[in-house]
């Protein structure tokens, strides 16, 4: 059968294709396991009963030209065979590096296509000398956002990042990922603003149109090449989010609701085909887990070289790949600093292996504590609970558009938030609670359709920013 | 001190634009900074006192506010509104001559970065302590930069940058503003940046956050 | 009663003033918890029922001179700062910092006096503005091994070390701890060569008798202030050898040798007075705790910043403080490179704390997951197991001299590693295992007398490399 | 090849200092390097020859053999005891000049850092490589090392340091080498130190590990 081909209903009428979870059992949300489990080439089980080590990294202070390329693609085989070379020592059973691309190695393709060949061949290596499994996930940079407002369909951009995503993944780049930015004209400004509703027009309704038009054309190359389409992470916001609210530039309670929002954008890809292993920076996971089953990446304390986080522990709660998200290729006391981080990422995942190991109560209760060691300190870390995510994402699926998807999943998000507040176990201060019952009202003025939501909110929006066409709309 | 000075000053710092808007709902129903202003200049005040009694103190209450934690980024946009709404009221004495920003300061993301939320951030603030603002975007080269000094000579230059494969680009930035003008002073900023590797390019200036920027720029102004 | 004034049996007979453990169970050597817990000045109570982040930190690539001690000291106030900010942002329960002086530092205590006040100022300020309980831990470096051969006991340098260690605890040092040298001149040429008895000699000859001298003074200047005389780890021994193992340099099996070695010199610094926490390079901490109840700090793998670990789960399984032994003060991309290093270790508390907070059960299924992880992976690893701890003290113990005790600990961790072979549980190559023969006959060959000891060995070692008075022989 | 070289060679290889030493187990009661050099001699081997076929062909071997991680460093240091032993029978046609080292090789760890381990290590597989070697120890400043290059020109220097703090110091050293011999090559080591940092300080060669140091060492003599 030739999924692409076929047109279903939910596509017809841009509706969400999830109508119900996959995991309705906060209890089978758990690390290292999915129900769909991704097995690569070199044999690695994605969620199938283990928890790898994803390794993130990149350059140390320089340019990137002409003159310094023969640096560049030192630095990335000294990442590789440092981590790979150290993954053995330390009897790792699988290693995902990602290799996140910069501006220049996406505009000139064959810089990036040679970075994944040469680490590529030192996979391959340890996989033939030491039996280690590693593959690479390739993660070229949207440089759409170059031109402004952005031509989200007809740049001229998208020719070299179609280019490095088909060549990138004949090189050896197996699983593919991006962190697309469609929808960010309009929610840079509204995350700074704190507008929930400007977020929800950008991610419910520009990021949607534009994850499908993206995805589409990666799960189809992915499908020709025989590789994996894995996810698209939404980086640009709740990352982003996540990152504001640790400076106190925005309310936590507010990154929250930015990161729940972000799913309905983010499942997109699972939609369009893709199969996972989602990304980690947005931390929308737990939710795609939930609702489609697929295995998920996610990041937590050991990402602290790369930003500050609230959810630490909690994070890796259902991880089934546990990254660091990004680290320079500099010296630390020990080696490189890639290296110290391949080393603690291996024993954080050491640790939930052992639990699988041990059984389902030992699971549990690893689970219990990383979980309940942050729940309370943080509202994002409170809805990245297990049973939250659970309830949050049967919230989202119900509705029939995915403005409305977004609106419930958020409004759920502030039932939670406020429950804990009230039951005393979360306390917030008064300049975070105050932005609550502004965001309920928010949401409440939301119409189910999506058509009326952008009836409503053209009028709010700066028309310069963004071009409806480049959305299809 | 003046009433209506006052009463701007407060609008100001808690983002009250005009009459209309509904936000901060303590003072839902009275004037904003759009009528404030309107009502000073028509009483006669100097608009210099205005700008220099009413808004800058304004905006470096909410500086200090929003340094201490105290607010949020949103509610300090309001007040930079609130600002804007009383500039708009004040452009005939800018373009007269009879009232004077502190100075010009032009600022952009460096070439090849598209990160601008934070360049943002520091343009509001600066505005807020009485600069005139160019706002070259993202993705912006040595020869813009330049060029915008040659539009505005005397002009202090603010360059930004995130990624450690951007923030280089820097040096070759502040080389040629240097040449065009070696007294042309060049503030950085961006996460990755820091006060060894402002030394490093020959920029001046260093600052971790808008506050120190404003500071900064302040004394040069002083 | 003045305990230093006194003299006991066991001081005058030169032999370990422990006979039993204060922990004879494996289960009740649990992180978090010690028998004697340490109380401090700002309000930690260590070893009292919570672990807590032990941050350590050194300058990035600089001179330290005259010239440049504005900028040194401007690092430790940054570093200070940062790590204090972030862990109220955390909601920490408590923070150790950890100063290790340079040797510039040390030579003229001054500089070492000023940094211990610049971060003692901000202690306090935290301390008073977000009930933010920290201390400093100040560890002079020992600057008698700049003379070859060493002078122990009549080093002109012992001056400037006695008065940095008084007047850095006036000014806020409230923990003392030191890394001391003694034996080393001897250590070093025996750990290249994988000579247990020239190792053991080294320790449980040399070490314990400048450990005797050492500690005497410091236990009664830290009484004479009121302040804590924490512990002195074996650094330049144990770890040493873990460093060099990892670089698979020498046997693994011979540093879990003299990891076991190294406890019969360290425990002297309890028997002179010491209460803890014992610090944590030489891992040589958890054998303390059982023996003498004193809680400890460990490191693990999040000192991966420092050097590469073959114990980094294990080694938390009963630790009372987490360290990341030492970060240099470089920016990552999230912030400073301590900042990042008190999130981790602040996380990783967490989730200990956590489970003390749940109970029994909760904290034995973790320190299970943390100890399984790692046990048959290494056999330094192995010997950190709790009932393993608790098996070679009970050896450690029984002897009637530190030779005696050394050597029948080592020979119990033979033992346990050899049994671990057999049951097929661990795994080895042969290049290492071919040397447990020849280290059981080594210990085997050894005499319970100091005096025999002496005796054996002195013909055998180069008497140009140490002098034998300035150990008090 | 000759017989006894054959043996002698493997005599270092393995480590077999002389006929009494019981290491390693499998040559007990033979022959080691010690006699083996002075039979060959007494046959009337090229001294020359005995160097350069069997002792530092032996080193690189067990050079090797340390790279792959396939033996230990006591492994390693008994087979340089086994040159050493060796070489005592060969000093005086190295006094007389009839057999040369590939050159004279001055190493210490800098001013301020007592670390030595890997310095030891350095200077004793690069005496297995056939230099000869000064080890001026620990805390060595600048002077001494000028002045031992005094004594020996035309030596290579290398500076061991693992101290952030007092890696620094090798800056100045270099530069008083060069400035009395700017032909002088350096190389540098030591944890802390790297690529960059060696041609920051105008240093010729960063080694991470003895085996690199040993080859570069080897195509300067070449
Ligand atoms: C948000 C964000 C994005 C957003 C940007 C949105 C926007 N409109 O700016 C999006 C998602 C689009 C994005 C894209 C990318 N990003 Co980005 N991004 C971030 C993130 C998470 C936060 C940055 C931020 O906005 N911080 C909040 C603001 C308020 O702080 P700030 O920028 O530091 O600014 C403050 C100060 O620095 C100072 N300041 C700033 N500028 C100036 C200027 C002057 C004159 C002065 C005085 C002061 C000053 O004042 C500001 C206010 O306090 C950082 C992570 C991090 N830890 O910084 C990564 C990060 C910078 N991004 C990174 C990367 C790799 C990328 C991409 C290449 C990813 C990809 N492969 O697609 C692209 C690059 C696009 C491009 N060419 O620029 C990496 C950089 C790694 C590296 N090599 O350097 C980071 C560090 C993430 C990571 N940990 O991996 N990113
Ligand atoms: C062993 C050790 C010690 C021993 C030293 C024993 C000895 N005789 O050398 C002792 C305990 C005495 C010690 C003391 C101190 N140490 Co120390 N030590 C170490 C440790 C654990 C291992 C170093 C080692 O021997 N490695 C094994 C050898 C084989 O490797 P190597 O030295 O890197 O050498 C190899 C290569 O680098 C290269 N190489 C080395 N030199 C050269 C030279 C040339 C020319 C070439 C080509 C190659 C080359 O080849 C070698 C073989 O492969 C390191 C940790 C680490 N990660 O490195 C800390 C470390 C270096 N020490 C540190 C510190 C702080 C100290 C003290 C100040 C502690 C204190 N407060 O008391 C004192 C300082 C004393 C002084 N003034 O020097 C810090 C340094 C932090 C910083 N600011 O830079 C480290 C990094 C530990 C840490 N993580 O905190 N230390």
């Amino acid at each position: 059968m030739k999924l692409c081909a076929l047109v279903f209903w939910w596509q017809k009428h841009n509706i969400m294709k999830y109508k119900s979870l996959i995991i309705n059992n906060p209890e089978d949300l758990m690390f290292g396991i999915a129900p769909k489990p991704v097995k690569t080439r070199r044999g690695l089980e994605i969620g199938g009963g283990q928890v790898y080590a994803e390794l993130n990294f990149t350059l140390p202070i320089m340019s990137i030209n002409e003159g310094t390329l023969k640096e560049v693609y030192n630095h990335y085989r000294e990442i590789a065979e440092g981590a790979l070379e150290h993954a053995v020592h330390l009897n790792s059973k699988g290693v995902v590096l990602e290799f996140e691309t910069l501006l220049e190695m996406t505009k000139t393709p064959s810089i990036g296509v040679e970075i994944v060949k040469i680490m590529n061949d030192i996979c391959e290596e340890y996989y033939q000398k030491h039996g280690l499994a590693s593959e690479i996930r390739l993660t070229p940079n949207d440089l759409r956002e170059f031109e402004r407002p952005a031509l989200q369909r007809t740049s001229k951009f998208l020719e070299p990042m179609v280019e490095l995503f088909e060549r990138g993944m004949m090189a050896g780049g197996d699983l593919l990922s991006i962190e697309s930015t469609g929808g960010k004209e309009v929610s840079d400004e509204a995350l700074m603003m704190c507008d929930v509703k400007g977020v929800l027009f950008a991610l419910a309704v520009l990021g949607v149109r534009d994850m499908q038009f993206l995805w589409g054309k990666i799960v189809s190359l992915a499908n020709k090449h025989g590789k994996i389409a894995a996810g698209d992470s939404a980086c640009g916001f709740a990352n982003t989010a996540m990152v504001l609210a640790e400076k106190k530039y925005i309310p936590k309670v507010f990154a929250a609701m930015v990161r729940v929002i972000s799913v309905v954008r983010s499942i997109v890809a699972m939609e369009q085909g893709a199969v996972g292993p989602d990304k980690d920076c947005g931390y929308e996971g737990p939710f795609l887990k939930a609702i489609t089953g697929i295995p998920i990446s996610m990041e937590g304390k050991t990402s602290a070289c790369a930003h500050f986080s609230p959810l630490g522990n909690i994070a890796s709660a259902c991880a089934d790949l546990w990254s660091n998200e990004s680290v320079q290729n500099i010296k630390l006391l020990s080696g490189m600093a890639p290296t110290a981080y391949l080393e603690q990422l291996e024993y954080d995942a050491r640790l939930m292996n052992e639990a699988l190991r041990a059984g389902k109560m030992h699971c549990s209760i690893l689970q219990q504590l990383l979980v309940s060691s942050d729940i309370y300190t943080d509202p994002q870390a409170l809805i990245l609970a297990p049973e939250n995510v659970i309830r949050i994402s049967k919230a989202i699926v119900k509705g029939d558009s995915y403005v409305a998807n977004a609106r419930d999943g958020a409004l759920t998000a502030l039932d939670i938030i406020e429950e804990a507040l009230l039951s005393g176990k979360m306390k917030l201060p008064e300049m975070e609670t105050s932005f609550l019952p502004i965001f309920r009202d928010d949401l409440n003025s939301i119409p189910d359709s999506e058509n009326d939501f952008i009836a409503m909110m053209l009028p709010m929006l700066d028309p310069g920013k963004f071009i409806l066409s480049e959305y299809g709309l | 001190m003046n009433e209506l000075i006052e009463k701007l000053l407060e609008a100001v710092e808690f983002g009250k634009v005009d009459l209309k808007s509904p936000y901060p709902p303590q003072l839902r129903g009275q004037d904003g900074s759009f009528e404030l202003t309107q009502k000073a200049i028509e009483t006669g005040i100097n608009p210099q006192l205005i700008l220099e009694s009413a808004l800058i103190p304004a905006m470096e209450r909410v500086g200090k506010k929003f340094s201490e934690n105290k607010i949020f980024v949103p509610q300090m946009l309001m007040s930079a509104k609130a600002m804007g709404a009383s500039m708009v009221q004040l452009k005939p004495f800018f373009a007269s001559g009879s009232i004077k920003t502190k100075g010009t300061f032009i600022i952009g993301t460096v070439k090849g970065d598209l990160h601008d939320i934070g360049k943002n951030l520091v343009a509001m603030m600066v505005e807020g302590g009485g600069w005139s603002i160019i706002d070259l975007g993202v993705d912006v080269n040595a020869d813009r930069f330049v060029e915008a000094l040659e539009n505005n000579p005397g002009a202090v230059i603010g360059l930004s940058a995130l990624l450690t494969t951007t923030m280089v680009n820097m040096g070759e930035i502040v080389t040629r503003i240097k040449a065009q003008n070696a007294d042309t002073k060049v503030l950085i900023g961006g996460a990755p940046v820091n006060d060894e590797f402002c030394r490093k390019i020959g920029a001046d200036f260093y600052a971790p956050d808008p506050q120190k920027a404003v500071e900064y720029l302040n004394k040069l102004a002083s």
